[in-house]
């Protein structure tokens, strides 16, 4: 049952009106804005207005040592924070040229890569959400607190991990550890099963997804969006191998893509993935070695050397990428964080034009936004 | 059909009492304080269904099995201060929620519970019925009208919208079934008294929803589009109108529209027993009992519907109604009069 | 375009250097003038590279200018290409890149949020993280240093007990 | 596809997602599946690895913390919410924390004190459900270690001296050791003047012996923990 | 999940201001002469007890915060039982804000709107430590954040924590709720 792309031309008649969506609005995902002209249900122009989170973290990271600046990583995306926690030690690490051991390699694939089904599957919730559906939120949210559990387990928080360190994690994982991570893959595809009947397969949300907020390959690539948003258009761009780095290499997975670049591409696309990150923990596990989770040599202070540093990582929502300036102090004379959100919702405007008030919400909550991650 | 249908009245309150001066305001107590039970009952049970789906508990914490949740929401939501915002058209903003509470009060009234009983007999009973629930419709109007708030207006101008097109498939379906009871229970009676189409279905043993399957269908989703129950809750669309016609009603007033909400869902559920599942009709237990038991149990399917299902486009909704439930609508009503007329 | 990418920037950068990828994670630097970033924009864009940042850093410390750094990348294969731009301190101007990737639009606004450069024929060049009547410019050196900050804590208020 | 082929296949898709909620529903209540945490009634097991507010450690030893007031925490706390003060104490060698002041408020839970901890003295307390009507969150961490104070430093004060008693034992059979050593080098040396340069491995290996001993000798000096533990 | 503690043992912090004790109903310290006003105290009593036991939170998240309110509402823990679990998307019909965030700059006067448009009775809980004095995103001389949330709405409830677990955030609630049937006077 496919549908073709609906063409929603904006008629010409009536007078516009405008509509302030958020910062409190059940369905922008924490505080973004959007100001709306609206042509009866018809949107005529959209203009996001962002920062209403802004936390200044690029000022901070000027402001403290680059070590300081750990716990903040996690809460820039507080959604798959592992990631971006794990993405600053490896970036810092890239720059001070600090060898990480095996073990650590592993465990930080293991974690990150759960922390993105997590990430995911919170986004199929809340998405769902925004389309009316209650009951399947609940139900990712149960299988999220399982991932939560686990990941609490050794690194002692739900939300925003402070696991690693520059070299390496701070806690060893045990055999329970992998024991529970490869119980809950094997729960969590049955759970897909599931969730496909109860959601995928349904009717009314393959017609509020399908044709729904196209974004076309040359859309994506104007806006560098990048993550699964992109992956949706047809383009096979994941920094996990396009820049292998944190030992992803070692390891055997696909990217996923689909051609429509609608919003049921989007969702199936991150179903997909899904099944990818199962994949990465289990080889991982598989093949987890012995030994040190630190390097044996450690520098005593970690100073950013002079000169300008770029390191790129994937993210749950794409390219996540950290611009540092040294300047030979432990202190970064400058930090840019190229958040993946922040140029994806700057497509927005262009994909909203002419679709109807409802798919505002599905488009806006299918590509998948953090607010401060946007705002910083 | 058959013919050896006698005449059939039911007792209305007036006979009973004598007095229709004593009778009325009887009626009316009576009707507000089991539609006040209800709708507790009716939110409680909401929570809690949605609970079970959801593998949570629900309310468990005041009173036992958190029954007297919906007691506390009510005397919160009675004490809490009402605000009148600025620059709204007074009158309409005001009369809305007696304009959503009224009709759905009165409608109740004329719904057989049993055999015997009845608050009160119309022979135009489903017209008056349809009549009182259009009503709803205007009510939601002049909320979000009156609110000088643009979510609340859309929220308005959809259900005005949704609600006139869907109420086209459902009268169109009930209109099958005052077909077949006009074939069925002779002409002494008229086919729109709510009593004696429940009356046929039990006196000549035949639910309607075994000779009207597809009217049956079409009525229950219509009914739940009319409701404005998920997945038709356009008018008050959670996450994309905030809260839509109401969204600028506070305290009682908020609890008025939610009072009729749920009233209306026992309308409807209590119009789809007497239309399609016989009434009082049943086994063993007294005819109260079958009767409110199929109407409770239809309200948990309309729960169930809701706890499960994402929620239509507007737009979805509208081509859905008039290239789906319409037309075959229509043909239904078609081929019923066709097959009487043939019979 | 008939030119290929690298003789483009050869012949319109000021300054290229190689950089070790392994070690600082781009390819290639190139220093150009603010006349030349259009063309060069648009060489990179024909040649299907995607403009992943735009940031700035405040140099005027030291050179007495803001130096805009624009990132683009090949998401084929990665070739990441690194643009210095500094800006003349008079103007504080640079020109827009958003009539050729729209994407540059917000990066633009967060530089001109940020660090007050303006960018010639933006199309909408207002403050985008900070609120509108923010009176500075946050990343800026001389703003919000921790060590200045007045000593004196705000610690030990009382919470509304009422 | 015709028109009534995806009318059935869109109500079947209707009805299979309606089993799965009926599921879950008869799940629940025959079933009691519910995966709800009674929260107040029952308590979740914290992971040993959970974080919360930092703590000093009992140490059993002295029955007490161990904390040095280096204020190495202060100064790595990324958000500022260590304050503490501390210096010598009339009987021991060591110093002391007078008062450390955590606000728990301001705390992010990076756990970089506890990586920096001379003494290994911090950990993570378990307490997980905090709340109140008062916006003060600082934590007086010492608090509970006043009343010990005095056992401390008594029981310090033992540990010190053993301490310096086995120093003072290592020191002596070091130094026999060395003259030992001298005095068989001398003898060595006697011995060796007139056979020629074949002695170099006896005195580096000596040396390399004598090289981790001295090591662990200065980590005696300041750093108890990592002996007792 | 599933693994539960049943003992009964809270750890609790050993606070420098000790001062966090429920406050006391104001109508049990004084000795009322009056019966009308002690039947209008009754009532009162009811009502309270009413709006303790329904406080219907406002759906409003602001940052990491508002993922452990969404958990809080979810089936793992669920503020339903307690009958504050009905998330009302508008300020109007809701009953106690949930300030789950940090407070920027820029959000502060939408958060003062949002409190204003709240029918009385209505109380804030601040959850997590940038709302109750900025947190982690404290410092010197920082220009983003609102250094708390009682600099903008009265808040009733503190919960510590970066994130505070659901747990917290429903001790949170069981704390409020004692507040309110104490018969907290409300303004306005």
């Amino acid at each position: 049952m496919t549908n073709p792309p609906r063409e929603l031309s904006p008629s010409t008649e009536g007078e516009l009106y405008t509509l302030n969506m958020g910062p409190q609005h059940p369905s922008m995902h924490g505080v973004l804005r959007l100001v709306l002209q609206l042509r009866g249900e018809q949107i005529v122009n959209a203009k996001p207005v962002i920062g209403y989170s802004h936390r200044a973290h690029e000022k901070m990271a000027e402001n403290r040592s680059a070590l300081q600046f750990l716990p903040n990583s996690s809460r820039i995306d507080y959604l798959s924070g592992m990631i971006y926690n794990l993405g600053y030690c490896q970036a810092v690490e890239k720059i001070l040229q600090i060898e990480v051991p095996d073990r650590a390699v592993h465990i930080r694939i293991i974690a990150a890569e759960l922390n993105r089904i997590s990430s995911h599957l919170l986004w199929f919730g809340t998405f769902l959400l925004d389309l009316g559906g209650i009951t399947p939120f609940l139900y990712s949210f149960d299988d999220r607190e399982q991932i939560l559990d686990i990941l609490d387990s050794v690194t002692g928080s739900r939300l925003t991990y402070c696991y690693g360190r520059f070299g390496g994690v701070t806690r060893d994982v045990d055999d329970e550890f992998l024991e529970r991570s490869t119980a809950f893959i094997k729960l969590l595809r049955t759970r897909l099963l599931m969730y496909k009947r109860l959601v995928t397969d349904n009717v009314i949300l393959r017609e509020r997804c399908i044709g729904v907020g196209v974004i076309s390959k040359d859309t994506a690539f104007r806006f560098d969006v990048t993550g699964p948003s992109l992956r949706a258009s047809g383009v096979a761009y994941d920094v996990r191998k396009a820049e292998p780095y944190g030992g992803y290499d070692r390891f055997d997975f696909e990217v996923p893509t689909e051609e429509d670049g609608d919003t049921m591409s989007r969702f199936h696309v991150r179903i997909r993935e899904i099944e990818q990150s199962c994949r990465l923990i289990e080889q991982a596990i598989a093949s987890m070695p012995e030994g040190d989770i630190l390097p044996k040599k450690m520098p005593k202070r970690f100073q950013i050397p002079k000169g300008e540093f770029y390191f790129a990582c994937e993210s749950a929502r794409g390219h996540f990428g950290i611009y540092m300036v040294g300047d030979g102090s432990d202190i970064p004379f400058k930090m840019k964080l190229r958040t993946p959100s922040f140029s994806n919702l700057s497509a927005m405007p262009e994909t909203l034009r002419g679709t109807m008030l409802a798919d505002t919400i599905a488009i806006v909550g299918g590509i998948d936004i953090v607010m401060p991650e946007i705002d910083r | 059909m058959s013919q050896s249908i006698t005449d059939y009245a039911p007792q209305t309150i007036t006979e009973l009492v004598g007095n229709p001066w004593l009778a009325m305001p009887m009626a009316a107590g009576i009707i507000m304080g089991a539609l006040t039970v209800n709708v507790l009952m009716l939110v409680w049970a909401e929570r809690k269904v949605s609970a079970w789906i959801q593998r949570r508990m629900g309310p468990t914490e005041v009173g036992p099995y958190g029954l007297l949740q919906t007691l506390a929401d009510m005397l919160k939501l009675i004490s809490k201060q009402l605000i009148t915002p600025a620059n709204i058209d007074k009158p309409l903003y005001h009369l809305a929620p007696l304009m959503a509470f009224a009709p759905v009060v009165g409608a109740v009234a004329l719904f057989p519970v049993s055999r015997d009983y009845v608050l009160l007999d119309n022979d135009l009973g489903l017209l008056f019925v349809f009549a009182l629930g259009g009503m709803a419709v205007i009510a939601i109007f002049m909320a979000g009208w009156g609110s000088n708030n643009k979510y609340a207006l859309l929220g308005a101008v959809r259900s005005v919208a949704q609600n006139i097109s869907y109420e086209i498939p459902l009268i169109l379906s009930a209109l099958s079934v005052v077909l077949v009871v006009n074939a069925m229970g002779g002409s002494t009676a008229s086919g729109l008294n709510l009593s004696h189409i429940a009356w046929v279905q039990s006196h000549e043993h035949v639910w309607f929803i075994l000779l009207q399957p597809l009217a049956a269908i079409i009525y229950f989703i219509s009914a739940l589009a009319e409701t404005n129950r998920a997945p038709f809750d356009i008018p008050e669309a959670e996450s994309e109108l905030v809260a839509g016609f109401h969204t600028e009603y506070s305290g009682m007033r908020f609890s008025l529209f939610f009072f009729s909400e749920y009233t209306n869902m026992l309308i409807v559920s209590m119009l789809a027993v007497v239309l399609f599942l016989g009434g009082w009709d049943g086994p063993l237990l007294p005819g109260p009992a079958w009767f409110f038991l199929k109407s409770y149990a239809l309200i948990f399917v309309m729960m169930w519907v809701r706890w499960t299902f994402p929620r239509l486009r507007f737009d979805q909704l509208m081509t859905f109604c008039w290239t789906v439930l319409i037309p075959l609508s229509i043909l239904n009503l078609l081929a019923t009069a066709l097959a009487i007329s043939v019979l | 375009m008939s030119v290929d990418l690298p003789t483009r920037i050869d012949e319109l950068s000021t300054a290229s250097e190689e950089c070790a990828y392994e070690k600082v994670g781009f390819h290639q630097r190139h220093t150009i003038d603010a006349s030349v970033l259009i063309d060069l924009a648009r060489a990179f864009f024909e040649a299907g590279y995607v403009l992943e940042m735009i940031t700035c850093q405040d140099l005027r410390a030291e050179t007495q200018k803001m130096l805009l750094v624009y990132s683009f990348n090949r998401l084929e294969s990665v070739d990441r290409q690194l643009l210095h731009l500094a800006i003349d301190p008079d103007t504080e101007q640079a020109p827009t890149l958003s009539m050729i990737y729209s994407g540059a639009n917000w990066f633009e606004r967060e530089v001109y949020d940020m660090y007050g450069v303006r960018f010639s024929d933006h199309p909408e060049l207002e403050r985008i993280l900070l609120p509108e009547d923010a009176d500075f410019f946050a990343l800026r050196k001389d703003f919000g240093r921790m060590d200045e900050a007045s000593a004196g804590g705000d610690e030990a208020e009382e919470g509304d007990d009422d | 596809m015709g028109y009534f082929a995806k009318l059935f296949s869109g109500s079947k898709s209707l009805v299979s997602g309606m089993g799965v909620t009926l599921k879950e529903l008869v799940g629940t209540t025959a079933q009691h599946k519910a995966v709800t945490l009674q929260y107040p009634k029952e308590k979740p097991v914290l992971a040993p690895a959970y974080r919360s507010a930092i703590k000093l450690i009992r140490f059993e030893e002295t029955n007490s913390h161990d904390c040095v007031a280096c204020k190495a925490c202060e100064r790595i706390c990324p958000s500022f919410c260590i304050k503490l003060d501390g210096g010598k104490v009339e009987g021991i060698k060591k110093k002391r924390v007078q008062t450390f002041e955590m606000d728990f408020a301001l705390c992010s839970l990076c756990g970089l004190c506890l990586d920096v901890c001379p003494t290994a003295t911090l950990e993570y307390s378990k307490a997980y459900d905090e709340a109140g009507y008062n916006r003060d969150w600082r934590v007086d961490l010492v608090a509970e270690f006043r009343d010990y104070e005095e056992e401390f430093i008594r029981k310090q004060r033992a540990i010190e001296e053993a301490a310096a008693a086995e120093k003072a034992l290592k020191a002596e059979q070091a130094k026999a050791a060395k003259e030992k050593a001298a005095k068989a080098k001398a003898a060595k040396e006697a011995a060796a003047k007139d056979a020629a340069p074949k002695d170099d491995a006896a005195p580096k290996a000596a040396k390399e012996d004598a090289a981790p001993k001295d090591a662990s000798g200065a980590n005696d000096g300041h750093t108890d923990a990592e002996d007792k533990s | 999940m599933g693994k539960v503690d049943r003992k009964d043992g809270v750890v609790r912090l050993p606070l420098v201001n000790p001062a966090n004790t429920p406050v006391r109903d104001p109508l049990g310290d004084e000795a009322m002469v009056d019966p009308a006003v002690v039947r209008l105290a009754v009532l009162d009593d009811l009502l309270n007890l009413g709006r303790a036991n329904s406080l219907w939170p406002l759906t409003f998240g602001l940052a990491c915060c508002a993922i452990e309110m969404m958990a809080a509402g979810a089936s793992k823990y669920d503020m339903d039982r307690f009958g504050a679990g009905v998330f009302r998307p508008s300020a109007r019909q809701a009953d106690v804000m949930i300030l789950a965030g940090t407070i920027s700059k820029k959000m502060s006067p939408v958060i003062r709107q949002l409190w204003d448009q709240m029918p009385s009775p209505k109380w804030a809980i601040a959850m997590g430590g940038c709302t109750i004095d900025g947190g982690p995103f404290k410092y010197p001389n920082q220009y983003a954040i609102e250094e708390g949330a009682d600099k903008i709405v009265p808040v009733d409830i503190y919960i510590p924590g970066c994130p505070p677990r659901p747990e917290a955030l429903i001790a949170g609630i069981l704390q409020l709720k004692e507040k309110v049937k104490a018969g907290r006077r409300f303004e306005g």
